[in-house]
């Protein structure tokens, strides 16, 4: 804080009461005595569902939790592209495209399309497999953003390998996000629950139809039901929202 | 009980967010498709009964003892509760929004499909907020409020609201983060997230130190979103910032997530009154400030919009009480000033749009040319500053009465200081804008137009009139139910 | 009297545009308010202290009077001053929470 | 150090993070310096959450092919040994929230520096006494 002289002070008395603040929270951090809770009942039943517990937590037990994260991030997107001049009132402004055009040299031309390309076969095997294996949508979506970054950087956003404009990204993003509501809604419409995972038949007396749960059965040895798809759209989400702000931001005009 | 339009309501605005990003630019669809989505978010609060949905139809199940957790049964997934206080809290913000929606419709040459979007946005989190059973859920949906408020408030342009924006996200992330870390320490020290199980667990355990390290990081949380004391100047920089008529949107929003929060507050800790000092100590404070600082101010939308912040603090006050009387008049008085405000805020839209200012240096003399608008706002004042045949009174009333049977009489003198300043406020608004003689002229170009109002908006001023007349005839069955929410939260949910 | 005027108009001038009725009133709501909010702290320990020093009170702020203009300044938007409020309320709330009142 | 050490000196290193945080955004002048503020604490309550859900000795939240074929239908063994693993998704969503604020925030220094060409909070609300 930058005070006049006179009040100097200020400083030293938030100081200090920032320093009771801190006390507190130290202390309560450092006598803390952890009870399982319901993690132990979900590791227990997870299995049935799903090999890896935290996509089992994050889509099936709190999947709606998930969507809420979801829909932080496509607010996000949309806020910044506001602060750039989409959708703000009395009509859209649209900035000077200023990219900043930097020549690469040739042993980055050669060797990005490549990498770029292992990059996104890395994430891709990280979404499909992510209720098996360490990893997930979100972890795939930004694997997958990073290769975007690298191809925007080493060949302009013009050129870039991936070829999107930015109405696709928005479309891929709303597509991604539609894609999780309406996994949700299936469950909605078929038991009466929002969310319920069809196709695991965690909850046999619900009733759900057998052609629902031939519908969402993934090849794999446990049955996850719709986890992988509810994945796949998570990926697509995060992937087209990370782009999105990445050249939104790359693209701010310089003064 | 499982009732299946329970979620639509916070489903359906976010499908239809997307929408509206996705048709950005074609303005006829977005219009259509606009006044199409308000329509169905009115009426899913209307259709919903009563009772519980289960996220995922996981159910409850029987503790195991490798749990450690003293309960017999816990719930496994996301619940959401939806009872009477619910579905009046979800189908006033509807209520509002729709009003929001249509005048960004109407009255606007090019309607922004992403401004919709955040619109929606910021509608389903707060009902996710009032609904949501599930401290985690509920801390998920409140961040994406913070975001789409403040993007509502980035939408307008101009530096000014850029700043707005800086301080609530800068601030916005303490508080989220404090609520997060109250969280975490629950979850650490009980295991579970629901708040029924949570009240389970906590009573009883009051004294644990980190239980009560708890209790003070939600609260400093419960204090941003509800724009209470070291946060009413972020707050009424936000109102100020946004439009008039999304800043109705944006002060109902605060006091149903200040309801909201303050009834999970007190459902969990209810029973220690440190917390409940603490809620009305700030609150008085906010009251007193609030008030005085819309005294002072030259501008119509900040006045209003620290009207608005100490508005918040009299609810604060109710609920801090933390009697039966207490909590039910707050719940009743968010219900009421919302709605109060609303109305005020929408008639200063109005001068906002013709004169495309609300510097009362630049206005005056609107009473010959807006008459009929000049005559709702009076009503607003007195609706405000709480007159016997409205609604405010009912509940400012209560307040009053609440402090008093508290034990707590000079509460209740400040309650009416500060209702009197406020009502003094309003009406140097008042005479600024509409009786003083205009000397500059500026507002006197258009003129003509303030007395043929768009119908949309003026049939949205008969609406709330209406609605603050009939509440203020016959307050019983409202206050009725907040009553029993309030003996809810005190004997047992 | 007009003395007195002509120095809450000197006084109020720093508000920047404000009426001066609106500063007295103001002025008047924030004299009632500090002395009501110390009896309502006090008054639990005892009534008669409270009331002595409410009243000693009174006469502190009223020497001190304007009040109005510190409390606007301490209400702008600027960062600092919501930093420097959040900070001290971050402080008070954990102290009251964990240290008792 | 053993298990529980490191749980002590994990929610140390959390809790300082979140003062540190505090402080940046409380003190420092930049605005650059108080997003990092924000990101810290952000970081902290993470860190928080992550370390709550370590279990001294526990094995990750995975289900092996050998413990699922083990124990057909309750697989008691594998929820013994296994880490809590609720805090860990609760973590997941945050580093989203942290991100998607971190984004906006940005966006909007960005205007405010081609507005004021400044970074100062001292410069930018200039226009807001004291």
């Amino acid at each position: 804080m930058k005070f006049q002289q006179s009040q100097e002070m200020r400083n030293l008395i938030a100081a200090i009461f920032v320093g009771i603040f801190s006390y507190f929270i130290i202390k309560a951090l450092t006598d803390f005595d952890i009870v399982p809770g319901v993690s132990y009942i979900y590791n227990l039943r997870g299995p049935l569902i799903a090999p890896n517990m935290i996509t089992v937590i994050l889509f099936d037990w709190r999947g709606y939790d998930t969507l809420g994260e979801a829909f932080i991030l496509i607010t996000a997107v949309l806020t910044t592209g506001i602060l750039f001049g989409r959708g703000v009132l009395g009509g859209d402004v649209s900035e000077k495209d200023s990219t900043p055009i930097r020549p690469s040299t040739i042993v980055q031309k050669v060797f990005a399309a490549p990498l770029v390309f292992i990059i996104v076969a890395f994430g891709v095997v990280i979404t499909l497999g992510g209720h098996i294996t360490p990893g997930g949508g979100f972890q795939g979506g930004s694997v997958i953003a990073t290769a975007f970054f690298l191809s925007v950087v080493v060949y302009g956003f013009k050129k870039n390998v991936f070829n999107l404009s930015h109405n696709s990204l928005e479309t891929l993003e709303g597509v991604g996000a539609l894609i999780y509501l309406c996994l949700g809604l299936v469950g909605l419409g078929l038991s009466g629950y929002y969310l319920y995972n069809v196709g695991a038949d965690l909850y046999p007396y619900l009733g759900v139809g057998d052609t629902a749960t031939r519908l969402f059965s993934y090849p794999d040895s446990t049955n996850a039901g719709i986890i992988p798809y509810l994945n796949i759209g998570i990926a697509l989400k995060v992937l087209s929202g990370f782009c999105t702000i990445i050249t939104v931001l790359w693209g701010a005009e310089k003064k | 009980m499982n009732s299946e339009l329970i979620p639509l309501m916070v489903i359906f605005p976010l499908i239809s967010a997307i929408l509206l990003n996705l048709m950005h630019g074609k303005d006829k669809v977005v219009r259509a498709y606009g006044i199409l989505a308000m329509l169905v978010v009115l009426v899913v609060p209307i259709f919903a009964s009563y009772g519980n949905h289960l996220f995922g139809a996981h159910p409850v199940v029987d503790t195991l003892p490798q749990l450690k957790i003293s309960l017999s049964e816990v719930n496994l997934a996301i619940e959401y509760n939806f009872a009477f206080l619910q579905k009046a809290l979800v189908f006033l913000l509807a209520a509002i929004a729709t009003f929001a929606v249509l005048s960004h419709i109407s009255n606007e040459k090019k309607v922004s499909g992403v401004y919709l979007s955040m619109i929606m946005l910021s509608i389903a989190a707060v009902s996710a907020v009032v609904m949501a059973n599930d401290i985690f859920n509920m801390f998920v949906f409140l961040e994406i409020m913070t975001i789409a408020q403040a993007a509502i408030v980035i939408a307008v342009g101009g530096v000014s609201g850029y700043k707005a924006a800086f301080k609530y996200l800068v601030f916005g992330g303490v508080a989220g983060a404090s609520i997060l870390l109250g969280i975490a320490l629950l979850l650490g020290t009980f295991g579970v997230l629901n708040i029924s199980d949570l009240h389970n667990s906590l009573s009883g355990n009051m004294t644990n130190p980190i239980v009560l390290t708890a209790v003070g990081l939600i609260v400093i949380g419960w204090l941003f979103e509800s724009g209470l004391f070291p946060f009413h100047t972020i707050k009424s920089n936000m109102y100020s910032a946004a439009k008039p008529d999304i800043a109705a949107l944006l002060q109902t929003q605060t006091k149903i997530v200040l309801v909201a929060l303050a009834i999970v507050l007190l459902r969990l800790f209810g029973g220690y009154s440190n917390m409940t000092a603490v809620m009305l100590g700030l609150s008085v404070g906010t009251l007193i400030i609030g008030s005085v600082m819309a005294l002072l101010q030259t501008d119509f939308r900040r006045l209003l919009a620290f009207t608005a912040v100490s508005q918040a603090g009299l609810v604060g006050i109710g609920i801090g009480l933390g009697t039966r009387l207490g909590i039910a008049a707050g719940i009743f008085h968010a219900i009421n000033d919302a709605i109060a405000m609303s109305l005020l805020f929408i008639t200063v839209y109005f001068i906002y749009e013709r004169a495309k200012t609300t510097e009362f240096k630049r206005l005056g003399g609107l009473l010959v040319q807006a008459p009929k608008l000049a005559f709702i706002q009076i009503i607003g004042i007195l609706i405000v500053s709480g007159v016997p045949p409205f609604n405010a009174y009912q509940s400012e009333f209560r307040i009053i009465d609440a402090t008093i049977q508290a034990g707590h009489p000079e509460l209740g003198v400040l309650v009416i200081l500060g209702t009197i300043l406020t009502f003094v406020a309003l009406m140097k608004g008042f005479y600024l804008t509409f009786l003083k003689e205009n000397t500059t002229k500026i507002a006197l170009g258009k003129v003509h137009i303030y007395n043929g109002l768009p119908t949309v908006t003026y049939v949205t001023l008969i609406i709330l009139v209406i609605a603050c007349v009939g509440i203020g005839l016959f307050p019983m069955p409202f206050y009725d139910r907040a009553y029993s929410v309030a003996l809810k939260i005190l004997v047992g949910w | 009297m007009d003395n007195l005027y002509d120095y809450l108009h000197e006084k109020f001038k720093a508000l920047g545009g404000t009426q001066i009725g609106s500063g007295l009133s103001a002025e008047f709501i924030l004299l009632a308010f500090f002395p009501l909010v110390l009896i309502a702290l006090l008054r639990g320990v005892n009534d008669t202290i409270a009331i002595v020093l409410a009243l000693l009170f009174i006469v502190a702020v009223v020497f001190s009077a304007p009040f109005v203009v510190k409390v606007s300044k301490e209400n702008t938007d600027h960062y600092n001053i919501a930093a420097f409020y959040v900070a001290i309320v971050m402080g008070i709330v954990m102290f009251i929470m964990l240290g008792g009142i | 150090m053993n298990g529980s050490e490191v749980q002590f000196w994990s929610f140390v290193t959390a809790a300082l993070l979140m003062i540190i945080g505090i402080y940046a955004i409380i003190f420092m002048d930049n605005i650059i310096k108080k997003i990092i503020g924000v990101m810290l604490i952000g970081d902290g309550v993470n860190l928080v959450l992550i370390t709550e859900g370590f279990k001294p000795g526990g094995i990750v939240p995975i289900i092996s092919e050998k413990l699922y074929n083990q124990s057909p239908g309750i697989f008691q063994e594998f929820a013994d040994q296994a880490s809590y693993s609720l805090p860990f998704a609760l973590v997941l969503t945050n580093i989203v929230i942290g991100a998607s604020t971190l984004a906006v925030l940005l966006g909007i220094t960005i205007k405010l520096y081609q507005h004021y060409n400044s970074l100062s909070v001292h410069e930018i609300f200039k226009e807001e006494k004291i």
